[in-house]
């Protein structure tokens, strides 16, 4: 079976499919890779990187009539119109905001397999990209925050007066934000973090953090591990305790990501205008639509006197490991799905079943199928 | 016996007693059984007094036969309290 | 009495309080019990010496007797029937001594020569009480714990006013031999009334507490050889047999203390029930669990270690102790290295942040696939926190929600070390079966308090 | 006594002389203060901040008329233009660079003293502004640093793979190195560090850093605290030694500065070639002409697949912090050179005849006099 | 003799092992005392109740006369001449043993009717060598403490030699008044022959070795009056008489091992010179030294501590290990703040960054400014590895290159601890005056690991 | 005096010697003044043999005088003794 890698050709991506590393492994199990010129440059992975794992190096046509094709985002309609009838296909998909990709897809009959649909179970830990990469996206933040903000993150008592410790307030402590206090708390800031599953407070003071508490509202469905749904009584108590925390804070990290939906509005424009000149907030969700409703996407922007950071793609400022974890995490996909001979699908198998989005023609995920029939 | 025997007596019983108290102030719980059964050893000391019983005159009296059977019995509680501690502690040793 | 065995006598004694001092002592014990071993060995043949040579044959021959019946059942018995043994050689003693009191009395009472004074009657009528109930108490500890009694504590009503009134019968009895020591009935009632006070004393008691029984009727048989000095006017007796009751009421002390009961409670023969330790629901996995002190020598004696920290060190922010445990066993040459396993924790990296926070130097955390074989080669895995990623159901169990997680082989080691709060569950929500397993060690609470006590019982051993 | 604060001029300049806190402080000692309007906002005072303080917002003129005028760069020739005869000025000078402007003071018969000569003794120490600048100037170097890296830090084993800690070689512990290594350090990379005198290597390891010792060789002279003369001897072996380890690093952080010379070459352009791509260095002396042969001045460059950082000044953009502390270093040596009622020099006193460069009409600042008639 | 007197020294003789046993305990030290004088109260009353009422004038007035120089000297001596005091005291009970033994052996002598036997004149002579050593070595111990006498050791060749030959001179004379008693003239020369050696054994040591030589004498006196017990046949002596000789060694063997000197280079009179103390170079700071213990006790009083923490710190890299102290102490509910000087380290910042990587949080950091005004009301500052950031000269002393320095008022508080290597100056390269102010003790050390022994020991006294 | 009963003496002084060494096995070096100054006055405890001599018979001879010497000596010691070890004690108490 031959895997194909492609360069990503997506705006502000720097990530590649599989890595020089992964890609021997994957030599090693017996399949064929073709990778094409320059896919890694923007990882510092060399075309010589590769050959010496063992990839041919070949165009983007060769790479894309591969049996398997492996890409970190959803392929272009050109893209697909050059892969191969029947072929297998791995990459983020977000199939149910792409119906015209995945007509493409199913008019092909390419079986796909979606990333971002992972289950999260214990034994596909090792697939789960969301998790490799939002870990790598926390750690981000916090750096980009930090370049942005006037001040350092530490106490410091000196000579020439005391600098006093910068404030850091987290939204939700995810993968992303449960890293980003980490590495907030490293550099020697107090941080403070807010979330609406009660059980985050525990990890929370884990990792040295103060955990906000929305005292008496009533908490948030989830599901899989995901937020789900949260009650506008709990959404209403939420914001009066930030708008009292929000003004003392040097840098904001929002995570708050309800997956399928836009990404709920916890930073306020208000609230924007209560902070201090000169502070700093990054607003990790704002690929969804932003957790701060001044944040603009793709842009870093001064409104109110606070430094709005809406990096979409934060993982793939990281390059190299963001593309180290992500190969390891989607070559672990295709060996479970594929043998060196081909496709061995098991179609009850959870973890098949969770990442297959479309077979033979169709749409097959429930969810992605419920979501474009509306 | 005369009281000023019996004061000496009482002596040592009350130095002993005190040095046992303070030998044994802090045990680890792992010395517990060993300890419990060393210690049961050292109660065996009746064997003295065994002896001496058995050895009182008069074959075949009650007073030999109680003191033979004691003398059995306290070579039991000796002997096999002393062998049962050491293989007891033996497992303490470092590999 | 001769000079020299006397002298004997003061070297034996000597012996055992040495030996009695080294049997607390972790590293000495061994020694200490050889120690008392050849004080007894002296005291006896020193007394050998004293005697008449014509009774020797027999006497040899209840020693010859004795010795194998003591030595064969010591080396026969399984190591988990010690203290079934122990118990039983405890009732012997007693008996001894309670043999030789009797003894002695028919012997002075037939003998018009050597009076029964009252000093003599005391000590011998202390003797008959203590060794009495030492004995039939023994008895029926060993009969619990052996199984050949049911373990469960048999009580009726109005049991503690029943051994009051027995007791003060003794008494009772013992006034009337004073005023006639001729009268043997009285003896015989006494004899009568010591055996049945042990047997009902000890009845009541669950199987679980009869660790505590023993080393208090251990504590009597020491008492009832220092009466049986008083007898025979002899000083090892009594140096001995003081030492022995001395320090078995300590022990027994240290041990209610361990249990969490007062010495009051188990002499008022207040003893509970068997405590029942296991799973908060569901079907219970039965645990043994281990004590700081305990957790302290197993670090000492081990020669490499190997931490598996999860969520619950984070949780309990143990790190910084967890170094300081390091530093200790570093301090003994013991290698110490920790099992990283990519999940454990909330957070991709937890461990990685915790243990960098505590100073952890980057190349003692070992990845899981790097440490997974050593595990067997292991004396000791102290699992700090960590519940799924040790959980073997991932291997075993198909039904496992975590089925297919690769974890560590924490259960591989010789011995295995657990630090949590409870039997509560990991992320996961699944009981863990490791924790039931041979070579594995409860050590419950929370992970910074008991570790810190473990680093303080290792600093007190160097 | 009337102090003048000026909005500085200088290119990438964000700091300004005074903060509204040392103003309070200033105005309490009995002096007035205006400030030029504006010459807060890029440290993010407000001119409104400075009224509660106390000053006076006036023109730059206003400012540049008052007896003792503060700034953080040299003035201009048309700042001194403006300035009264007679005046009293303060701010950083490396007068001996600047023969012309020393003339224009001299002609305004202009007292000046330069921050940059504050003596190192331990009565100094809360006026010495080049060690405040510093401190903060190594934070922000591994801070940048760390953002134009690919990779994290710290050492992270998740499931995705094993990430292994970023490796940082830092060249030069004085102020801004030992800061650095702190900084780096915090964030979980693996720091080595190389210095000339060999009393850093203890001061290396108490921040937890390894000290790479050039061995066989003869150290340096130093004169007062700083670096003086380094022999060709050591200067070979060291290269030696950087050229094993540089291979290995990620990212490199040269603060090696010779005062009043140009800084030495500690990385030649074969280094750079035999680094991995991707890998940063952030060469804080490139003012001086910098410690890194291939670096610019004021430029973020990629040269052979390898990022060179040339900030030259660092510390501006932390203008919150370096202007709080500047404002004290300044402040203190005002107070010590000055009473509400005016000038009161002792001429023979240590740190005032370490600062004092020009003084009616005279340059008799000693060093800058030698350099100055070269 | 009487029964209820018997009790009664029985009763004495366990007060006397309870007061010793109390004494060794910091927290229980004065109840011991007090045991112990009970003990001895009851032992002269009992003693007192079997005399003949005749001569209770002359025992009235002897005790009145010896309670009176007891009391008022021990009242009114300053606390800085107790050692004098102490050994003074302890001369007086070896000349008593002594005294004693002389009026027995006298009295026996002139009575035919009690006959002096071999072990009475063993005992006698025992006490006699042992008390008069005793009090002559006291005596000089007494006048070189007190400054009577040169402080410094009085050597000469052939010193050892001259005591042995002394000692079996001692033996040859006591033999012959084995021989014959009633020769009292041996008598006298063991007499002499024990006063000279008393005298010979201890002016050869210098007067800083002085508190081990008066342990040790110490010890002697309560052999002379365990001999005194033998004579007497008297329990009570012999019980107190023991425990004083045994702890008493022990005690010495304790202080030896404190001062690095073995009890046998002791025995042997191969006491050194007093060590000196002081600078490496330049004019000496005379400092006194503290050991790990009683730092650790001075902690365990104090209800507020300060720690001061400097470039020591950051070298012994201790900043965990004082988190540890940090965490004991409050355990104690003891304050315990850090004051951080701007320019503590080698860094601006430096202490920060080390105490926040072990974890300790920003409130308990003190600025300079707001933290000066507090030492005054301080019980302990613990200074860790810092020294131009406390030194006073930086106040006082316009020739110092660190005049002007704003400090830390370290020097004001109650008492202070400096945890440093040696006497080692700073960055500025000064010496440091605090370092011999009167409340300051310096604790030598590594900084990491004399902490680290500190905090075990505050671990143990809870 | 009988050797029998020299030997039950002996038990009591090696019983409290061994008991003497167990107790002080480790005191801090802060109680080693206190701890010497308090178990000197027990050590007079030789006061009772002063008692006991100064007592007997015969007015005016050595033993007689000797004795009272050590009488008042031994009152020294004890009451001296115990009175100073308080003193340096209650320095040790909490402030
Ligand atoms: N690393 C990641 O990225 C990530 C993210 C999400 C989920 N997970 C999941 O989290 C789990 C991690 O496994 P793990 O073994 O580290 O943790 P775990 O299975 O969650 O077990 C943690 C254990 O720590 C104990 N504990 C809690 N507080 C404690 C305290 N103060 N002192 C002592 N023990 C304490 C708890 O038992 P007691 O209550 O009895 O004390 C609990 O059983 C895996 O199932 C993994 O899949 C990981
Ligand atoms: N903060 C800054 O920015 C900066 C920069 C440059 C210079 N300085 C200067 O550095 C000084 C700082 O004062 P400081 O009080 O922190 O330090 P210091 O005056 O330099 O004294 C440090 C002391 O620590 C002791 N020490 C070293 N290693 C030790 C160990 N392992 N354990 C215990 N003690 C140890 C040394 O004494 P032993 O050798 O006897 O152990 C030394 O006296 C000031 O003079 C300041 O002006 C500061
Ligand atoms: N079982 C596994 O192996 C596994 C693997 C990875 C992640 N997880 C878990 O999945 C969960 C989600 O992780 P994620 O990083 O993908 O989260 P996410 O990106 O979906 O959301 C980020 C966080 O924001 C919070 N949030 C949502 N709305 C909020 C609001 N209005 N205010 C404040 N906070 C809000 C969420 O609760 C969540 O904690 C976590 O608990 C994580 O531990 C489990
Ligand atoms: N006494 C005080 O109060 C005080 C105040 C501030 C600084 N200082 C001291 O002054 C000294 C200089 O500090 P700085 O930050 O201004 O230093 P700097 O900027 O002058 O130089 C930075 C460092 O680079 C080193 N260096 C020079 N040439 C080098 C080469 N070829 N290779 C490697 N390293 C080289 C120097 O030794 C110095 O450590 C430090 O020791 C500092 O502690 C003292």
């Amino acid at each position: 079976m031959i895997i194909g890698v492609v360069k990503e050709t997506k705006e502000y991506e720097n990530r590649v499919a599989l890595s020089p590393e992964v890609v021997k492994l994957v030599r090693k199990k017996g399949f064929d890779v073709v990778v094409e010129a320059g896919a890694g440059e923007k990882s510092y992975f060399s075309d010589q990187d590769y050959e010496a794992a063992g990839a041919t190096i070949g165009s983007s046509k060769a790479a894309l009539e591969a049996d398997l094709i492996l890409k970190v985002n959803l392929a272009t309609l050109p893209e697909i119109a050059q892969m191969k009838e029947g072929a297998a296909y791995i990459s983020y998909m977000y199939a149910y905001q792409h119906p015209e990709v995945i007509a493409a897809f199913n008019a092909k009959r390419i079986s796909t397999f979606s990333m971002d649909a992972v289950p999260r179970i214990s034994r596909a830990q090792k697939m789960d990209a969301l998790s490799s990469q939002a870990n790598l996206a926390g750690y981000k933040a916090v750096l980009l925050g930090a370049n942005y903000l006037g001040k350092i993150f530490p106490l410091l008592m000196t000579a020439s007066g005391t600098i006093t410790p910068a404030r850091v307030l987290i939204f939700g402590a995810g993968v992303a934000g449960l890293q980003a206090i980490a590495t907030a708390k490293r550099l020697g800031a107090v941080v403070e973090c807010t979330d609406v599953r009660p059980e985050t407070k525990e990890q929370v003071e884990s990792l040295g953090g103060r955990f906000l508490t929305v005292e008496g509202a009533e908490g948030v469905k989830t599901e899989g591990g995901y937020a789900r749904e949260v009650s506008a009584e709990y959404l209403e108590k939420q914001q009066q305790l930030i708008r009292e925390k929000i003004k003392e804070a040097d840098l904001v990290i929002t995570t708050a990501l309800v997956m399928g939906k836009k990404s709920p509005i916890l930073v306020t424009e208000d609230m924007v205008k209560s902070m201090k000149t000169g502070s700093v907030i990054v607003d990790m969700a704002v690929e969804s639509g932003g957790n701060c409703a001044l944040s603009e996407i793709n842009a870093t922007v001064v409104k109110h006197g606070v430094t709005l950071v809406g990096e979409s793609n934060l993982p793939s400022l990281l390059p190299v490991n963001a593309s180290q974890l992500y190969a390891t995490n989607i070559s672990t996909l295709a060996f479970h799905l594929a043998g060196a001979e081909g496709l061995a699908l098991d179609i009850e198998e959870e973890i098949t079943k969770g990442v297959l989005i479309t077979h033979e023609g169709v749409v097959v995920h429930p969810f992605t199928k419920q979501l474009l029939s509306q | 016996m005369s009281v000023s025997a019996l004061i000496v007596l009482i002596y040592v019983l009350v130095l002993a007693s005190y040095l046992g108290f303070e030998l044994i102030s802090k045990v680890p719980p792992t010395l517990h059984t060993p300890l419990m059964s060393g210690s049961n050893a050292i109660s065996g000391i009746t064997i003295v007094g065994a002896l001496i019983a058995s050895n009182e005159m008069g074959y075949g009296t009650l007073s030999k036969w109680l003191g033979l059977l004691a003398l059995v019995l306290a070579t039991i509680n000796v002997v096999g309290g002393y062998a049962v501690t050491d293989r007891m502690l033996k497992m303490f040793k470092k590999k | 009495m001769n000079i020299g065995i006397q002298l004997a006598y003061l070297v034996a004694s000597v012996l055992f309080i040495m030996g009695i001092k080294y049997l607390g002592k972790t590293k000495d014990a061994r020694k200490g019990n050889v120690l008392s071993a050849v004080g007894m060995l002296i005291a006896i043949a020193a007394t050998l010496f004293t005697l008449e040579v014509f009774s020797l044959i027999e006497i040899g021959a209840a020693i010859l007797v004795g010795a194998a019946i003591g030595l064969y059942y010591s080396q026969k018995v399984a190591m988990t029937k010690i203290p079934e043994m122990v118990a039983l050689f405890n009732g012997f003693g007693g008996l001894a001594s309670f043999s030789v009191a009797l003894s002695d009395f028919f012997f002075k009472n037939a003998n018009e020569a050597t009076s029964l004074d009252a000093i003599n009657l005391t000590s011998i009528l202390l003797s008959v009480l203590i060794g009495g109930v030492t004995f039939t108490g023994s008895m029926v500890a060993y009969l619990k714990l052996d199984g050949k009694v049911s373990g469960q504590p048999i009580t009726f009503s109005g049991q503690h006013l029943l051994n009051l009134i027995l007791l003060l019968a003794f008494f009772a009895a013992a006034v009337l031999v004073f005023i006639d020591p001729s009268q043997e009935i009285y003896l015989y009632i006494l004899v009568g009334l010591a055996l049945l006070l042990g047997i009902l004393t000890v009845i009541p008691i669950g199987g679980a507490d009869m660790p505590v029984v023993i080393s208090l009727l251990n504590s009597y048989s020491g008492m009832a050889a220092c009466a049986t000095g008083f007898i025979l006017n002899n000083n090892v007796l009594i140096v001995a047999g003081s030492l022995v009751g001395a320090s078995g009421i300590i022990l027994t002390q240290i041990m209610c203390k361990a249990m969490n009961r007062s010495l009051m409670n188990v002499l008022l023969g207040g003893f509970g029930q068997t405590v029942a330790t296991g799973g908060a629901d569901g079907p219970a996995v039965v645990v043994k669990e281990i004590g700081v002190e305990e957790s302290a020598m197993l670090f000492d004696s081990a020669s490499s270690v190997i931490v598996v920290p999860g969520y619950g060190m984070a949780v309990a922010q143990a790190q910084h102790v967890v170094r300081e445990l390091m530093e200790q066993c570093e301090k003994r040459n013991i290698e110490f290295r920790f099992a990283i396993h990519p999940v454990a924790g909330r957070m991709p990296g937890h461990m990685n942040v915790l243990l960098a926070e505590a100073n952890i130097s980057y190349d003692k955390l070992i990845e899981m696939d790097d440490i997974n074989e050593d595990f067997a080669n292991t004396d000791l895995v102290f699992v700090v926190g960590a519940n799924d990623v040790v959980n073997p159901a991932a291997r075993t169990n198909p039904e496992s929600p975590i089925f297919g997680m690769p974890i560590l082989n924490a259960d591989k080691a010789r011995t295995v070390i657990v630090s949590k709060r409870s039997m509560g569950k990991g992320y996961a929500g699944v009981e863990n079966e490791l924790f039931g397993f041979s070579n594995c060690l409860m050590l419950f609470g929370d992970a910074k308090q008991t570790i810190t006590k473990v680093v303080g019982e290792l600093k007190d051993m160097a």
